[in-house]
């Protein structure tokens, strides 16, 4: 076990599958621009490469790499920046193995930050992971953690599908022990960071941080809140999900994304269907406000959910 | 620096391959009137870019690559595919080469070096441009054709792409197949270089990257200057764009309509939509295929009637693709969900 | 009154605005190519014209054209082909007039037909609707029927903000009444196209008619199955929604999308924390199968919910 | 054909703009240190570039427009914005240009025709071609001027925007300000064009229109350029584009990092990165702004007292700037929800 920050471990898990795997490419913007670039040093420009900034080349180059059997992880920065090679991502990299009756696998990863209400205003800001989901094809991972950081970046690199990986910008120096050596999480396996039998609370990203602070004030009040983290929503483990709404029947779902696209309305939907009697009340949800991102300050704050309205939300919906 | 022209055997084996692509493709647009509703979607049929195809893959390698557009039914067929897989895959069957699930725009055949298509304009462009990287780090001196037309140069992939390719060197060769038009577009309605009378291969200067114009009805000369492209390719001098000018002797594919109206292909935009009615003849005049023969019966290459011979071989060969398509079943629905995820 | 097929009311919904205000433009792919073209013969090449292959510049274009005080309207054939420049539509006609903090508007409409289920296979086929839904700046509306194609076309193109206007290929050639003259249809207005007390079924686009087919069908088994067509899911009209759920307590949802990318979960989210008490059973999704869509005929028809599957639905809903 | 150089009234407005926009962006620099925390995010600074941007807008007309990108802090300093509004919209307020919804990478000032900014590189180039349109038009002889990095020439939307406005003759400039970098990635690294030593002008020559490469650290070069462009623009003769060499001063932008951790201005890249301080140091020897005024003063259109008294005055200007934006209030969080929908 080793202490280093959620950025530290998402390289890491580049670097443990770049050493075991010779067909892995890491390439992208504004990196291996010089010859000591660490990844450049360690795999050498076969393998690392910088690109212009042609995000639809650029991923349409790591599914053409795929299909001739690479496995290349594309550096995208932010997620908004796959806007504007949405085709590549959603009706091309995750066509292709159904188009040809399963003859070509396109395994890539598109690795992008997300959610980084630091001042960035109305375009840089944006929780999108709702876009990617629901996908067929695609699969979508959103760690929390720095270990799973490392985990599911070594275990999207290793998966034989197209693979979006969604970092949160604002956990970026977020300290936390990471496995050493070879390190995989599992897709489609929640976490529970927090048991409790009262209700049931779903995060992903930087909220699972904010929910657990809501559960941890709340535990003063004797509410007892189980918090998971689904870790990646495509595949999403609902198993977890409906266990817990099983125990608690209360939910509250907490997501960064606006009201009407949001992972929450998925996980909702699904529990609204397989667990209405299970229920013992509405499922509250816990969303940004219905805007785009304002740039000052206080509004940006007000936006966005917080330990305060999340733990408002829990004791509502153990009313 | 040009090439040797190919000696008489490979003439024959082209002129043999777009008779195939052409009969072939008379076949699929027949099955519209003969078989209403077998046929669904989308087709589109690559009569009048024979020659074009077939010179261009003339130079096809073991480990080469190529990737097209939704107008796909040339190139597997050259490669070696089998006409009955690839009807079948037209009638949407089991049988098909991608098991009845991606039709006539999807053919695909990767065991022979064809990796598959997009049916989003220039979206194919960037993917041969990937394959082309791998094949520059395997060092084994294989190449990447890219084959697209020449509206989807106005897409922004296309320029994306070319820029990377020539700044990396990629052994690959962009083959815009220019038809003169996008659908019901000219060329010098959507391109501002056609507009002022420029080739579209100018645009390869944005790129620093060397662009060839040639005439795409004639094999021999494609033969060359796409030969002369892969060489330079294959030696590490990184891609060149290839205009093969052409002309669609079919409408750019069946009409558009839900079901219930029965599918048929309409005339020519140049007679349907622009009254263009003696361009379309003199393309017609010009028809590579009958050509290609009369060059061929010309200069000794083959005689009439070992050309007879070899157009019924190839009708029999595509009455039979007919024939496999129509007795195979279709897939079971519950193979539905498969191959979406590997 | 006049019959019409749906895509000429589209045309009709054009034409009305075009004919009454000056500003608005009409462009795209693959029109306007001869002087005879109706658009072009009406209102001259300033207004009309024809674009390359280029979505990323045409919508972009229609952005400046907006910011600038004109009206344009962009023919963009198919929803999928908006991806190519997803940024255009989600991150940039809807972003403007927020960050100018209210200094600019951004009118315009993109037109794209969507669910092609009809042999286009894996690339042309999708129900993307939710991918604008839950945007912020951006209004998004689904005609079913001819007569709403014209007026809610009219309304988007009179709308101050960035609409995506999308119609159902396989309705393209669904006759109906059309009201002649000016006509409008407001959005966020839903439509109850079936009254009854027992169910409340939501559909729109192509499952509207298919809704209705299986209502009919449940009506000989005396179940009054309620069908409502919310026309336009941004804004969406909760109230004509609950209003029914309220009176039903029963609830199936019926979406062309795949089961984690529909509007349908949003709906359920919705009714889960609004109306929790008014629930008597689970809320019931028909959604297409979670794949890409099959070319071949028989696989395709199973993938895409048809009366049979909304009408088992909705017996499940009333057990 | 040349233009009439600027007289001298005009060549000191030039130069007095250009004086503006340094001194505003020291100010907004200083920000970081002297008011840690007030600006936020990603500021990016017009330092290098002075000369382009005066010498491109001094055509500037009524019904004008131009666009540009997240570096924006220059364009509207020189149309009139009023740099109170400016700074205070750069630190959140409700003063602010935007009302405090925009901040430093959107400043928008529409009364001015400065229509907005895209920080999505790439995006704003159509949108300044549709605004062309709107002025094709409304045939009132204006132009519409497009702001955008060397960088941004690599994003599909600039081929595919140079191709319809040079289609349609659209009234439109494109200026590319090459300041060499992108971010941390030099031309040569990015660049197809670049990497064989030709200038970036030369992607015009795909789309059939002109291409021109100017000084744009030389403020009457740039005057005359792109004037010559405008007035080709104003006449009906299409778009032109312009390629602006001129070298950022500071590096890309602040440095990228969670709230906790304290903002602030790494060196530029060229130093940090690649180790070349030379290259820096030789571009700060050419600072524009201090240039233009030893060119001014020596040859006598501007007296040393005057340039110092006008320095000063900026300097107090740009000085009460700060002090207003500091003391003003925050947007009300009620306010949030505005100006979603129109
Ligand atoms: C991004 C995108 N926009 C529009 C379309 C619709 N479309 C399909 S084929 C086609 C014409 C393409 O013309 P060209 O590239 O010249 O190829 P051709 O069909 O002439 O061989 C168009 C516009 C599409 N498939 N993808
Ligand atoms: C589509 C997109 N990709 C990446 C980025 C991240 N980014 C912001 S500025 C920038 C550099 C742009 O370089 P250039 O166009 O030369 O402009 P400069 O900053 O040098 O003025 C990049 C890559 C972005 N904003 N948008
Ligand atoms: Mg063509
Ligand atoms: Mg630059």
């Amino acid at each position: 076990m080793a202490q280093m920050p959620y950025i530290a471990a998402v390289d890491a898990g580049i670097h443990q599958e770049m050493q075991r795997d010779t067909t892995v490419l890491y390439f992208g913007q504004n990196l291996a621009t010089t010859e000591n670039h660490a990844f450049v040093a360690a795999y050498g420009h076969d393998r690392v490469r910088v690109t212009p900034i042609s995000e639809t080349a650029e991923i349409g180059i790591a599914v053409g790499a795929a299909l001739a059997g690479l496995r290349p992880v594309v550096e995208l920065y932010m997620a908004e920046f796959m806007l504007v090679a949405m085709d590549q991502v959603v009706n091309e990299a995750n066509r292709f193995r159904y188009m040809s009756g399963g003859q070509v696998k396109v395994p890539l990863v598109l690795k992008a930050g997300y959610g980084f209400t630091a001042g960035w205003a109305g375009q840089h800001t944006g929780t999108l992971t709702s876009l990617f989901m629901g996908v067929p094809g695609l699969k979508v991972v959103v760690p929390s953690t720095p270990a799973d950081a490392k985990g599911l970046m070594a275990t999207a690199i290793r998966d034989d599908n197209p693979v979006v990986y969604l970092h949160h910008y604002m956990l970026t120096l977020e300290q936390g022990e990471v496995p050493d050596g070879e390190h995989l999480v599992p897709f489609g396996k929640a976490e529970v960071r927090r048991a409790g039998g009262d209700v049931t609370v779903v995060a992903t990203g930087w909220m699972v941080p904010r929910a657990l602070a809501a559960a941890e004030q709340l535990a003063k009040e004797g509410i007892k809140a189980e918090v998971i983290d689904p870790r990646t929503v495509a595949p999403l483990d609902l198993d977890t999900i409906m266990k817990s709404v099983d125990k608690t029947g209360r939910v509250v779902l907490v997501d960064q994304a606006t009201p009407h696209a949001s992972v929450a309305n998925i996980i909702a939907a699904e529990i609204a269907q397989q667990r209405f009697r299970a229920l013992k009340g509405p499922i509250v949800q816990v969303t940004a406000a219905d805007t785009t991102i304002p740039y000052s300050e206080p509004l940006e704050a007000y936006v966005i959910p917080d330990e305060r309205r999340i733990a408002t939300a829990i004791r509502a919906a153990l009313k | 620096m040009s090439l040797q022209p190919p000696d008489a055997e490979r003439q024959i084996w082209i002129f043999t391959q777009m008779l195939r692509i052409r009969t072939f493709e008379e076949r699929v647009k027949r099955a519209f009137t003969d078989h209403p509703g077998v046929i669904r979607g989308h087709t589109h049929l690559a009569d009048g870019a024979e020659a074009s195809i077939v010179g261009s893959l003339s130079h096809f390698r073991e480990g080469d690559a190529a990737l097209a557009t939704y107008r796909c039914h040339g190139y597997p067929m050259v490669l070696g595919s089998d006409p009955k897989a690839m009807m079948a895959e037209i009638f949407g069957r089991a049988t098909g080469l991608c098991k009845g699930l991606g039709g006539s725009m999807h053919l695909t055949d990767v065991k022979r070096g064809f990796l598959g298509t997009s049916g989003i304009v220039g979206a194919g462009i960037p993917h041969a441009a990937g394959v082309a990287w791998a094949k520059q780090i395997a060092r084994k001196g294989n190449v990447v054709l890219a084959f697209f037309g020449d509206g989807a140069s106005k897409q922004g992939a296309f320029h994306e792409t070319l820029n990377i390719a020539s700044l990396w060197k990629l052994p690959l060769v962009f083959v815009m197949e220019n038809n003169g038009y996008n659908v019901v577009t000219t060329s010098a309605q959507e391109d501002a270089s056609a507009a002022a009378g420029e080739p579209l291969s100018v645009k390869a200067k944005a790129h620093a990257m060397p662009g060839v114009t040639v005439d795409g009805t004639d094999p021999l000369a494609v033969y060359n200057v796409v030969g002369e492209a892969i060489e330079r390719a294959r030696s590490g001098k990184g891609p060149t764009l290839v205009e093969s000018k052409v002309y669609r002797l079919s409408a750019h594919g069946n009409i558009i309509a839900p079901p219930g109206v029965p599918l048929h292909y309409p005339e020519h935009e140049a007679i349907a939509v622009f009254g263009k009615r003696e361009e379309y003849e003199a393309a017609l005049r010009g028809d590579p295929v009958p050509r290609f023969r009369g060059t061929l019966v010309q200069n000794g290459t083959l005689t009439p009637v070992k050309a007879d011979e070899l157009a019924r071989q190839v009708a029999t060969e595509m009455e039979q693709a007919v024939g496999f398509a129509l007795q195979s079943p279709f897939p079971r629905v519950e193979s539905v969900l498969d191959y979406n995820y590997a």
